[in-house]
């Protein structure tokens, strides 16, 4: 077939076999997770009874995920999507975040030699400080300042959700060093934990959900770094930057979106998964006529997923091949995770009050799936994007 | 004729359980939720409006409001906090319930619950599977002088607690709608224990199984008690239950939009792009909607009783809870990142709306439809 | 019951009267009136059958519409919802235009007595016309020009769906008299019929529905009228000007929204009780599972009709009790329009391929029903005025 | 594996087949609604590009092409006009059905219609009630060497004039899809008169009555057919409708967008509203959907037609539908009064949207629901 929709089996399996292992192994700790808000303790243990490689970068010995022929940004999505079956806490414990990689996409080679390189060989956390309390979508109203003082650029201004901020090594923390420039003035500092000025005002943010997720809100305080620091710049050789790379760093971002799209894909199927046997085995107590509604709605929120499965794999496929689409990220990102809210209410309504007790997971699960239609760009922004398509720059 | 002015006491009434909400009710609500209770001061004070225990002076209470009267109450109060506001109109319910239906003996025991503000009762309505309250499979069955009752009932506040519990089932013989008044402690009263819920943990919600035997004077109203009554009453209640969540609806709309006035984004307050306001104006229009409805339906129900009020009280409801769930989503699309927080209270409505949904869903009148 | 959506027993049966009538006397014509895009040659004939007043601009003499306790706009909505049961053309042959109201709510006195009182002794058609090719809803965009030449307005521009614009005495013409001065320098002009310059591009618009309504493409070419004829502007003395009173006459017609919404819920209620006894018919020839969806269907449709009525009666009592609502008027027309024609379309699919032919009125309906959601400003435009009360004047 | 390029035949009969659509369908899609009728020269044009008159070589005609083929023919001569469009596919749909099941004297016969640019034939295959292909209630009896069809089709293209019809039903003594094909003027069918549609004038939509008895030769591939290869061709031709109509939506969204862009209202163009971008957004996403859920479902129909595939071709069929409805509905609102009147073709494309939605339909699959 030229034009199939379908996984390689051998993708196939691979993908059948983390979501089985996720609800097996890993599910049974989402409660916990959930309440002491953040991973189990004993998380390596749990993730060393993967029968597959999972790309671990604690132990990156254990092996990177498989490649498969259906591409690299393909197999991501089947990889989110059954990890995040299990439980959502799983998945963040596989990186060490991703403030390195930051510095990969943005650092002079001096910088990506200090920074990166190291955290690929022996592992670490790093972090990323992008959002602030005075802005969301708009990534343009950086309001933390870098302003240069002799040998050092002095940082103040506060961060939220900042994912691993409160452990990690160092956190990539975007400042403005001249508000006049917009955007263009907005680059990426290297700011180690320690160092004076550095403040975790809230370890992990109380949140809605996603609560494993150790997101901090942190606040820089006259935070002075060394002025080779600043990503993409070179002190001494100023011929040798490479620019803020912003603009180009935040798009790259774009192409995560169906992968977020994808974790609530997995939720939502996960909800129905858990729902469907429940109802079976409640069926006697249904009308016919409401059976048959029960019936219906199951059909429609397996379809409504396959749906959202279809239009990531239409936006991935893009870059694997190297021809990155904005737009159809965007729709990926627009149609799945508010999909994904909708499927796991009707599952918890199906249930009944049983469906809201903690008995279960649905509960978990809605809590989470809800920062899915909001981070990395909201519903709105993705149908700016799309609307660009049909309009243009109008559209925004 | 039509004429859609509240009269005196809608419009006192709800000025006053608005004022409550505001004051009292909206700043205790993380409080009630930590502690899964609603805190004793802040019950004391609620109680003490007479608001929610709908006990005639007889009984030592402070009158029973007009069943407009009572849909202003929930939908002021749930305006304020869906948890506080469903912990105490719950508890309401089986007070109105035993006023309206209950024998002289059954509402002579109104007086502790119109006195105490320790006291927590509640109704067992709820079974699941989209049942309406004539269709519930409880069985409440009269043999000789004794009554069984067995059935599983869900979502059931103070399950652990309520006394009395007042549980709704069917009559097996007849198929109408009968009532028992179980004083807590009931030998055959299971409660099926709950580590918590979405929301609303402040009511308590439990499953109870039930296998009980009481005397044949634990029949609301004995055993010629009015079905058609009882069951007007208890259609009442869903409605009320309805209007809290249409409340709580209003204030995130609200709230939203007072924060997308000041939210700047791209250069300008995120309330000036209609991806934004235009969701908040969609939820004024359904909540306008399904607060008419709501009405017509209570006047329709107290109008004729006897009716067959299935299906309108079955759309009112559904449709209330649903516009409620996509307010309060909208909410927390608005606020964006700030919303998923804690920090601000939409997070909460957000599962509170989803809560209620659940306790009285029905899928024939609420098809899903992911968006078109 | 001191807070009551039903209508007092003398309305019921005024309004029952009215929608039999339309039905058995005035239904029968649809079809011709549709494909003759015209009121049938015999409407006066038809109206004659009427067993109650109708309040005919033709013949006064009849009546007119009875005061009911109800109030004066919850009548009308009754009115409008039960007389365009029957079918879209009834309506309009009842009135002759509202040109001659345009004059009486911007005139001066002198001005009044010329071209309103006439028309209200005698009848007569007149018209309005605002709306032009480029734009719609937003009305301070109108640039057809009024310029002073001597003793005459010379008025140049074009005119889009100008209600009885074609055979109208004079229409009342929306101009600038000078574009600078923005909302504030619309007035209104009469244009008498026969006035050079004054052209019928088009006597009726070749348009999706609403066929019969003769909606005029007019063209104003040089077209030249006495001074006199500037609304609110008296030539002689111009201390006795009463202003282009512009933003109040429109914002009188605001309050007209829940009437065109009750043509709405007239048309998408004919339909669900045109296709109720049919489907019944049929019922063998539906699985229970799917019968069993089609009466879901119909309550749902019914349900939501009745949320239409009562946001109508929720709008207008507050214009009977002189404290009108924009914010109502608006969710009003928000509300049911869009819903209507969503009914309209369902009734067509629920009897399939029959639905859509042109045996039944169904189809007719349906196309009749989309410019309820567009004229007297778009569902867009209503969101925009419920959105103020949320958020002020942000909302645009 | 995944693979989304479409290969070689697709991309370069997708692009013929749009440039016939916007060069010679779309110009002519008035007249034919006014003539009810394809014009002869666009008709003619059509036939000699050989898109829509899939016939095997041998049979005179220039090859079948694939089924994904099929369905971006559909969808791109969608995007020109919906009723020219139809008028063309419906008549293809014969010869499809024809070529894939008949007997070897059925097939022969399908040179006239490959070379005969005068020739209608059609296939007869809804009748309402939501029902599918293998629930039809037609009856296909075989009686010794005769065969007995009876039952009422709706939705029949060309019903007064396709020759051959092919009628598609029901064996009743097995329930397995059966078809027969019937030379124009056939005893014992009768068609209804149909007075016009709301649109797709030009396919010359009617109803049939069916009560006839033709020898055994006339059913399709003879008595031993394979049902179950009937069934998925049948479940394609279902699929193809849809794609044409998310042509349809693809072009009204785009013209729209178009119009948006140009237009002004209070200070700016009008694309620029969130109220007016954002339908649009959401119908392209929804497009893009709809699209990729009709090629995933015709290959795993192709690739398994003994499979059961009717509730996926359903749920296919009923969401492209529906978001072509919506779509062609957001693309006259977003003209507003223009979309309304017949300068612009965005009111045609809303028509014959919901015409196609009706033809199609299944209350299981697509309940209603008023906006939330």
């Amino acid at each position: 077939m030229s034009y199939s929709f379908t996984l390689s089996r051998p993708l196939q399996d691979y993908a059948r076999t983390l979501r089985e292992w996720s609800t097996t192994e890993c599910r049974p700790y989402a409660r916990q997770a959930d309440e002491q808000k953040g991973r189990p303790e004993n998380w390596r243990e749990i993730l060393d009874t993967a029968p597959i490689p999972l790309g671990r970068a604690d132990k990156p010995e254990l092996g990177q995920v498989p490649t498969f022929e259906d591409g690299d940004w393909i197999t991501k999505l089947a990889f989110y999507e059954a990890i995040n079956y299990g439980d959502v806490w799983v998945h963040p414990t596989l990186g060490g975040g991703i403030g390195d990689l930051v510095v990969k996409a943005l650092g002079t080679p001096k910088q990506v030699a200090e920074w990166y390189d190291p955290i690929q060989q022996r592992g670490g956390a790093t972090a990323f400080a992008l959002t602030e309390p005075g802005f969301g979508s708009d990534t343009s109203m950086v309001a933390t300042t870098a302003v240069r003082d002799n040998d050092s650029w002095v940082v103040n201004g506060s961060k939220m959700y900042c994912t691993g901020g409160a452990f990690a090594e160092y956190v990539v923390v975007f400042a403005t060093v001249d508000k006049e420039l917009g955007a263009r003035g907005i680059n990426a500092f290297v700011v180690p934990r320690g160092t004076p000025g550095f403040n975790v005002v809230k370890e992990n943010e109380d949140k809605l959900g996603i609560r494993s997720w150790t997101t901090s809100l942190l606040e820089f305080d006259d935070c002075a770094i060394p002025l080779e620091n600043r990503l993409g710049w070179d002190v001494d050789h100023p011929e040798n930057s490479v620019g803020n790379g912003y603009g180009g760093a935040l798009g790259a971002l774009a192409f995560n979106r169906p992968n977020m799209a994808a974790l609530a894909i997995g939720l939502a199927q996960a909800s129905i998964d858990v729902v469907t046997p429940i109802l079976k085995g409640q069926q006697a107590g249904f009308t016919p006529q409401r059976w048959s509604a029960v019936e219906r709605d199951l059909e429609a929120m397996n379809a409504t997923l396959e749906r959202g499965r279809r239009i990531n794999y239409l936006a991935q496929v893009t870059v694997d091949r190297g021809r990155p689409s904005r737009s159809l990220a965007a729709a990926a990102k627009g149609f799945a995770p508010e999909t994904a809210e909708r499927v796991i209410r009707r599952c918890i309504e199906l249930l009944g009050p049983e469906g809201v007790s903690k008995e279960l997971l649905l509960e978990k699960w809605y809590r989470d799936s809800k920062i899915m239609d909001i981070f990395e760009g909201s519903g709105q922004v993705q149908r700016i994007i799309v609307g660009r398509t049909l309009v243009g720059g109008l559209a925004g | 004729m039509i004429d859609l002015e509240p009269d005196e006491e809608q419009v006192e009434i709800a000025a006053l359980a608005r004022s409550i909400a505001d004051e009292l009710v909206a700043p205790s609500a993380r409080d009630a939720e930590y502690a899964a209770a609603v805190p004793d001061d802040v019950w004391l004070k609620v109680f003490e409006t007479g608001l929610v225990m709908p006990v005639a002076e007889e009984h030592g209470g402070g009158g029973v409001p007009g069943p407009l009267a009572l849909l202003a109450i929930a939908e002021n109060l749930g305006h304020g906090d869906p948890g506080i506001a469903s912990a105490a109109l719950w508890h309401a319910h089986a007070a109105l319930l035993v006023g309206a239906h209950g024998t002289a003996e059954q509402r002579s025991a109104l007086t502790r619950l119109a006195t105490d503000p320790g006291a927590r009762s509640a109704v067992a309505l709820y079974e699941g599977f989209g049942r309406g309250p004539a269709e519930l499979a409880t069985s409440v069955a009269v043999e000789g002088d004794q009554v069984r009752v067995r059935g599983r009932k869900v979502g059931v506040p103070f399950a652990a607690s309520a006394d009395p519990l007042v549980v709704v089932g069917t009559d097996p013989a007849t198929g109408a709608v009968r009532a028992v008044v179980l004083p807590h402690g009931t030998a055959g009263v299971t409660v099926v224990a709950n580590p918590g819920s979405l929301a609303l943990d402040a009511t308590q919600l439990g499953a109870v199984d039930l296998d009980v035997t009481v005397p044949v004077s634990a029949l609301l109203g004995g055993p010629d008690a009015d079905p058609a009554g009882l069951l007007a009453t208890v259609q009442r209640l869903r409605l009320l239950t309805a209007s809290t969540a249409v409340g709580t609806a209003l204030r995130a709309v609200e709230y939203a939009g007072q924060y997308a006035t000041g939210r700047i984004a791209f250069g300008r307050p995120i309330a000036s792009y209609q991806g934004v306001s235009f969701p908040l104006a969609e939820a004024m229009m359904r909540i306008e909607a399904a607060r008419a409805e709501l009405v017509d339906v209570t006047n329709a129900v107290v109008a004729d009783p006897g009716g067959d009020h299935g299906t309108a009280v079955g759309q009112a409801v559904s449709y209330a809870l649903a516009v409620a769930v996509q307010a309060t989503r909208d909410g927390v699309q608005t606020l964006g990142g700030h919303g998923f927080i804690k920090d601000h209270p939409v997070e909460l409505w957000y599962r509170s709306a989803a809560t209620l949904s659940a306790l009285d869903f029905d899928p024939l009148r609420d098809p899903f439809q992911a968006r078109l």
